[in-house]
């Protein structure tokens, strides 16, 4: 049932600069989390370090602030541990696609029922505002000495070769939209990503709310986009159509679903498949002791280990 | 011949033709009639090629736990084998080989690293040998005075293959067979006895079985004249089980009792079996059904490793990762973490030779400092080091108990040294051990604070428990969890948290944490890890040999230091009288030793080669060290 | 009134709103008269809107180097800078606050933390006082003995508007410049003089700097009558030019010297804004032309700006990259690398608070023993700490000489509490300084070997060389660098290696690893680091103002430790009348001398707030610890 | 001027097990390096940890064995330091693709001129036989307890999305196929990975050589086939072109080159903007000191710092 997003709200004060996108995020996550029917002990937001990182302070409930780029191991832990825990990752584009960009990959090879948000502004405010891997060739925002050298890597394209089953993208200045699409990642089986554009009105000056307004456009309002894959041999063709529409950057910039393929598998099924006891009963819910000792006593420990015993003759 | 109280042998051959089942298939036939079996093996990092051996001994009365320096049959699977043995053949070792190849020379084993074909061939040259195989049969017989064992691996190959009904070619896998052979039958282990090995090495391949006894009889044959050449006297005392595991095993095994429910790891060796193992048996099934399940999670990297070791633990499963050091390494920032945060994850880390990839298959103990001081700033950690397999087990749940307890990261330390050799325990009885999930809070209430400063140790609720929210955050935090950059704050939150480790300190008997072995007033030795097997029985062979009577301090817990405890004892013998064992250049026990009660132990018996510290080299370095000869011996038996 | 020999001032404010401006112009201002100025930044991890505050002091003499407790002016640029700063609030502090706040209150200022809103409320409660704005002051004024100094700003500013045709909103944005004014004016610090601050910080902008010096005029009339209030007197000696740098900028002018020509780096406080000067120079343009360029990368994580760091420097560039505690994990792994391979590569740490993530931007000393055991296994690595600017910049040299003389990585260390302060300095004469590149071979000939045994250092190639060819690897390798897992080899490349620690021990003397300060008899004090500048002063004030008579060894060195000139000074002593002052909780430099001379130093002044230490309060402690009264004596001054 | 490929032989014995594809590697480079002209000294391999890590010691030329994960980064600051040198990075799949993948992302984004191979054998060779990143979900090859949990990470798509301008695939069996493409790969200006497809005859018994040899064509053979872009409009048409071709593996296996970008500038050249004497004067070459005093003396000290500088009024 849903609850009112306040409920979300933790009430801690948002040290954020004043005009900053990141707002946008938070409170298109408290309305989904709302929207959903969760309740906050339910949900569990992980974070890397930036700005972006400090996240899980403001939405009430559970919230795990880890380390820069490490949000995504920390949640795939959590998220096995106990799989019934709605799992929320909310990360800088330096924290998940620079830093973390190895982890972003190994999610995507899992399709653990994981959503990443990606704070994507191009900067990394809080170390204040050198480019990340999102900002393109040549740009100079603000805060950086010189254009950037680097090349971007594009979000969308790196979460579709490492195999995520749900991308899509988001403008985090229109909250209702971008509340819909967070829905639609939590709601999906397996791991989703989300490209949030989000204006740093503080060191980004080339990517400002004016810019995206002027260029944005919603795929769900394209007239015959349909990026579902409901059948395996679907795959290749979807993902090509995805991918071209990825590389989509300048005059116009697609929002909303890019890819959503419902045929593979996730983690936790697998693990099940092996584990039939898993989902019952998962890691973190097990009972492992009787009155203080072992669970596993003398003749459990024999049967458990029994291709370790010797039998000695008399 | 005369019964002996133990025998120890060594097998040799290329890494990829199959030592490790021949030492599988002898270690459970003597286990099987109750003998206590100690196998130690070295290997190069290579899958296919390179030199291998394993020593192994079996002993009639008492558990065996390091390696001696005299084998009574050193069996040679091939020509590198015997070259790289020249050291271990003693008097009357009786030393296999093959007869074909004789006429090989050292110059043309490109296995054989160059650096220790220069040794070899100064060894042989030394005495005036040459550098064939035939040569340094030669040597060995007329200089070390052992008792070569020529067999033509051919014949007996042929006419195998023939009784069989297979080819030559194939029959060349069975080679490794010969070994186990000659020596079932040199240390009297009866056909029956050895079938036993086989039966259960390879369950139902009866073919195989058979195979391989027919092979048995042909040796046998062959090498009558040795029968029951050297006989091990029949064991004092038959338990009714035994269990023959490895280090990696007995921690798996420990994990498993404590109550783990989550082990993520990447690959990484000698850690890596552990996760094998438990990747096998995590299904928990019992007679009475599934008892729970195991998640073991290959992780992409350490950092991954780790920190979904801690997301779990966050979660309330116990949940631990293993590593060695080039894994620890990156495990560093994220044990920080943990530490701020007061998360009960265990860390194995098993040591092997550093720095660096190092020696990535050969042991060490040099990471104790690093695993003490490891992520920047101050936080509170557990630190054990276990001696044995026994504690090796038993060290594994304590971990956990720790971690929970005291709400802080603890490290688990072992070697390689443990971590590879195999033996033999009883079973251990689990419901005499403990399972403290410390402090927990099922039902929170509305004021519930993760990181109440009340007291030092705050009541924990796992991720999703209802009835409140915790946030948790690298960043100083207040007592909810959130960030927090007040002063006062950060005092007491700091004092919070390092306080739990004088908790611990005072919560954990001093005498668990250092145990005395001995009680000899002529010296003491002080040392951990690995070093407990060869410091014991050094300490024997010292009282039975040269009538110095000693003792050995054996410290397992870093952290909480047993300052006390250590300081009394070494006070006693007066630290001139004090000899550190280490296996790693610096003396690092000895500089934690001196970190926290002042004294510098400064005789030292150490040794970096990467291999183990075998009982003989210990016993001829202690007189040498305590007679003032030298402050620092060090070692280097073993090739 | 009468003229001071040092003016101190506090100005606070939300980031975000020019106090760096503030105390650039002020410094930059009296930097030009022949001052001595030294300011300290304290400031949340945030971008905008939480309290920060800078803490400056100008001196006619010498250069100060520490905070100091009383302030002669506190300017307060919003009610939260009133509320945090009543501690700082001594006898006749003129206390600059914005009158049109008076009614705020406490509760509403959602930017102070609950911790400290309670801390607040409590010191006023305490005294009786209320928590709006207006109970602050007179608290400020009743209890602590300060001077108010009410000002509208919103008149001013309104006036400054009209004078200069800007709306009020716009005028807003030079609120800053308020503080500037009415602090050069109760100084006496003339318009003109005023006016150089504002010409530098605003070079070719007239227009800014004729706006700003108009709302100085508006703020000296408002203020009149605390002109000259605390006058400084003229500096004693002038200098021909003064360079005002941050420890980071002294850092990166040293490696420029020394002729780093490489550094990677990831982002990270406090040590990025070292790298960002290093871009902005990169081109090395002069008079005669270009000298050269620093490639300066960015990297994707710290484990690659040290792996690339190392390979420039494998290719022959001295290479270096900077960064602090959560980088510096990252870091561990390759550095154990470069120990085993040899590499002469720099890692420059700026300690934070920690642990984990920690007080990111603010400061602690606890990095120490993280620093010189960090990796696995055993190599020799060389540790330097820097005490001020001045050792930052000619450390910052020394490291790539003695990196490259003894092939080994170097880890340079600072603190936030240099990194982020700001200090005049006498231009350096480089010419003074050695650039020593170790043992290089150009042409090598064909027997060349990078690892030969000969010596412990052997001469280096760099990757592309001609005439020969050489391969590094992390697992232990024999003289050409091919992998060798040999144990005589392994033996003696290990020695190899760790003999390279005592080549430098013996090499360095031990008086320029350690600094004996002061010749007092009374007592010693220990420390690192910028306790440097704090233990000096207080040496000096307990002089004068108790009569205590002590000295000051200062630890630069910790690897190779300078253990014989530290055993003999603590002895000299006694170890009773030693005092141990650190910014940790451990007393980390007190266990490494334990570790190396065994001396346990118990008695200790310890801060780990995450501020600096201020003379002040180490004037306090140090007779209360020597008397006895406390063993350690825990400091936390400073919000 | 080519030389006899022994040239490049250390003489180092092989240690890999007989019949390892490793094999046809070690023999494709030496060829390559000598029909490429190179002298030992000019050239660099640079290698993480795995069977495939080994790969310098077997080349006489500078060869630097690193850590597990990182040969690029090493590299990268290998080639920075002195562009003069060539600069080859060799390494398994789980090295660069999972340990490794953040730099593998990285040096796509920074499009420096270093050649790396991919040792894909799709297991981690070294530490006994687990499943690499590359191996397909539900695939036991032999020393796999049960069959693998995840999906695999496809290293061209990878490649793709992360901005490398040459992407290749070859067999290691087929060395002269090889060959050509390591010598592609290292003239091509900018980052250049060939995934070369290697049989690990221990432990995979999946993918062998007869499984490829069974399925590989080629696409140089394809009538039309032509990856190349000349100019900046046709990046996206090639680049879904490629990810197409990428995304085939079943009955037939794609070798060739896939991706060849002739328009992106490296990064050595995008320094060189910023810093005229980079390549002149690299870091590696430069200048240091003149009779063991620091090149930068009082003089230059006060005009490269004179923002620092405050000249003291009389
Ligand atoms: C290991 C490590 N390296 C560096 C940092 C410093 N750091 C803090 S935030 C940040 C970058 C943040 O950028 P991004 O991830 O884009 O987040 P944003 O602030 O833009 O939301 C960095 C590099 C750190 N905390 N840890
Ligand atoms: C940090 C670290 N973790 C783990 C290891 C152990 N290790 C050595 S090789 C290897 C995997 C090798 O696999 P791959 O990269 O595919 O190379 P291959 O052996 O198959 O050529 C691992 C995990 C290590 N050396 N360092
Ligand atoms: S710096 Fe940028 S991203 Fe960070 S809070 Fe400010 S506006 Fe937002
Ligand atoms: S294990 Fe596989 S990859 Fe490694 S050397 Fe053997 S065959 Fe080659
Ligand atoms: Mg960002
Ligand atoms: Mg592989």
């Amino acid at each position: 049932m849903a609850s009112r997003p306040e409920v979300f709200d933790s009430g801690e004060w948002i040290d954020w600069c004043p005009g900053c996108g990141n707002f946008g995020i938070v409170t298109a996550l408290r309305k989904a989390l709302a929207e959903l029917g969760l309740e906050p002990h339910q949900v569990v937001i992980v974070s890397g370090i930036g700005c972006s990182g400090k996240t899980p302070h403001f939405i009430n409930a559970y919230g795990v602030h880890t380390l820069h780029g490490r949000a995504i191991p920390f949640a795939t832990g959590i998220k096995l541990a106990n799989p019934d825990l709605t799992v929320i990752v909310s990360g800088g584009d330096g924290d998940l696609l620079g830093i973390g960009a190895g982890h972003f990959v190994a999610l995507g090879r899992r399709n653990l029922d994981i959503a990443v948000m990606i704070h994507d502004n191009q900067v990394y405010g809080l170390t204040k505002g050198q480019a990340s891997p999102t900002l393109p060739y040549g740009v100079k925002t603000k805060a950086l000495p010189k254009p950037n050298l680097q090349d971007p890597v594009n979000p969308l394209m790196l979460a579709l070769a490492s195999g995520y089953t749900f991308v899509a993208r988001a403008f985090s200045m229109d909250v209702e939209h971008l509340k819909k699409i967070i829905m639609e990642a939590v709601k999906h089986p397996g791991a989703a990503v989300i490209d949030i554009l989000q204006p740093c009105v503080t060191y980004n000056d080339v990517y400002t709310a004016q810019w995206y307004r002027e260029r944005i456009y919603y795929l769900d309002r394209e007239p015959g986009w349909d990026p579902v894959v409901r059948k395996e041999d679907e795959r290749v063709e979807k993902l090509s159509k995805a991918m071209i529409k990825a590389m989509e950057w300048g005059e116009r910039v697609p929002v909303g679903i890019l890819y959503k393929d419902e045929t593979r598998t996730t983690l936790e099924e697998r693990i099940e498949k092996r584990v039939p006891s898993y989902r019952k009963a998962p890691p973190a819910k097990q009972r492992i002791e009787v009155q203080g000792r072992p669970i596993i006593n003398r003749r459990y420990f024999e049967e458990l280990f029994k291709r370790y015993l010797v039998e000695v003759e008399d | 011949m005369q019964e002996l109280d133990e025998i120890r042998f060594l097998i040799g051959g290329a890494q990829g033709t199959g030592l490790e089942t021949a030492a599988q298939v002898l270690t459970t036939a003597y286990a099987a009639q109750g003998y206590r079996v100690y196998s130690f093996r070295e290997y190069y990092s290579n899958i296919k090629g390179r030199h291998s051996y394993i020593g192994v001994r079996v002993n009639s009365g008492t558990q065996p736990a390091a390696p001696r320096a005299s084998y009574h049959v050193i069996a040679a699977i091939d020509a590198e084998s015997v070259f790289m043995h020249l050291d271990d053949a003693g008097k009357d070792t009786l030393f296999l080989y093959n007869a074909d190849l004789e006429s090989r020379k050292l110059s043309g084993l490109p296995a054989i690293e160059e650096e220790t074909k220069k040794y070899i061939r100064e060894t042989l040259a030394g005495s005036g040998y040459g550098d064939s195989l035939g040569e340094a049969i030669r040597y060995i017989k007329e200089v070390k005075g052992a008792r070569p064992v020529p067999l033509s691996f051919n014949k007996v190959l042929s006419e195998f293959a023939e009784s069989r009904g297979i080819k030559v070619f194939a029959a060349r896998r069975y080679a490794n067979t010969i070994l186990i052979a000659a020596i079932a039958l040199m240390t009297g282990l009866g056909p029956d006895k050895l079938r036993r090995g086989f039966e259960r090495r390879f369950a139902n391949r009866p073919r195989i079985v058979e195979d391989n006894m027919a092979l048995a009889g042909i040796v046998a044959k062959e090498l009558e004249q040795y029968k029951n050449m050297v006989p091990v006297r029949r064991p004092k005392r038959k338990p009714r089980r035994l269990i023959v595991l490895s280090g990696n095993d007995a921690v798996a095994m420990g994990k498993v009792v404590a109550g783990m429910r989550f082990q993520s790891y990447y690959p990484i060796t000698p850690a890596q079996d552990e996760s094998f193992m438990l990747e096998n048996i995590e299904n928990l099934e019992t007679s009475q059904g599934q008892l729970g399940g195991v998640v073991v999670l290959q992780t992409e990297d350490e950092i991954a490793a780790i920190t979904a070791a801690i997301g779990a633990a966050l979660a309330g499963a116990r949940a631990a990762t293993a590593t060695s050091g080039p894994g620890f390494d990156l495990m560093v920032e994220a044990l920080g973490w943990a530490g701020i945060n007061e998360v009960p994850v265990v860390i194995t880390l098993y040591q092997r030779g550093g720095p660096s990839t190092g020696l990535p298959t050969r042991g060490q103990q040099a990471d104790l400092l690093d695993a003490l001081f490891a992520s920047h700033g101050e936080f509170p950690r557990i630190m054990i080091a276990s001696g044995d397999h026994e504690e090796a087990f038993r060290d594994a749940v304590l971990a956990f108990n720790l971690a929970e307890r005291h709400q802080t990261p603890v490290i688990h330390v072992l070697d390689k040294f443990i971590a590879n050799s195999i033996v033999t325990m009883e079973p251990p009885t689990p419901e005499s051990l403990e399972i403290d999930r410390g402090a927990l809070v099922e039902n929170p209430d509305k004021d519930y604070k993760r990181f109440s400063l009340e007291h030092p140790v705050s009541p924990r609720v796992f991720l999703g428990t209802p009835g409140t929210v915790v946030w948790y955050t690298g960043d100083e935090h207040n007592e909810v969890g959130y960030i927090s950059e007040d002063k006062v704050n950060r005092r007491l939150m700091y004092e919070k948290r390092m306080k739990k480790l004088e908790i611990a300190a005072r919560e954990i008997p001093e005498e668990e944490r250092a145990t005395l072995y001995g009680d000899g007033g002529d010296f003491l030795l002080i040392g951990w890890g690995s070093v407990k097997g060869a410091a014991i029985e050094a300490l024997k062979v010292l009282q039975d040999e040269q009538g110095l009577d000693g003792a050995y301090l054996h410290v397992r817990m870093m952290e909480p230091f047993p300052a006390r405890y250590v300081s009394k004892i070494i006070e006693e013998y007066g630290v001139g009288r004090v000899i550190d064992v280490e296996n790693n250049y610096t003396g690092q026990l000895a500089r934690i030793v001196a970190m926290n009660i002042g004294h510098i132990v400064r005789k030292r018996v150490l040794k970096w080669t990467g291999r183990p510290i075998y009982v003989d080299e210990l016993v001829h370095a202690v007189p040498r060290v305590l007679g003032g000869e030298k402050e620092v011996e060090v070692l280097e038996y073993g090739i």
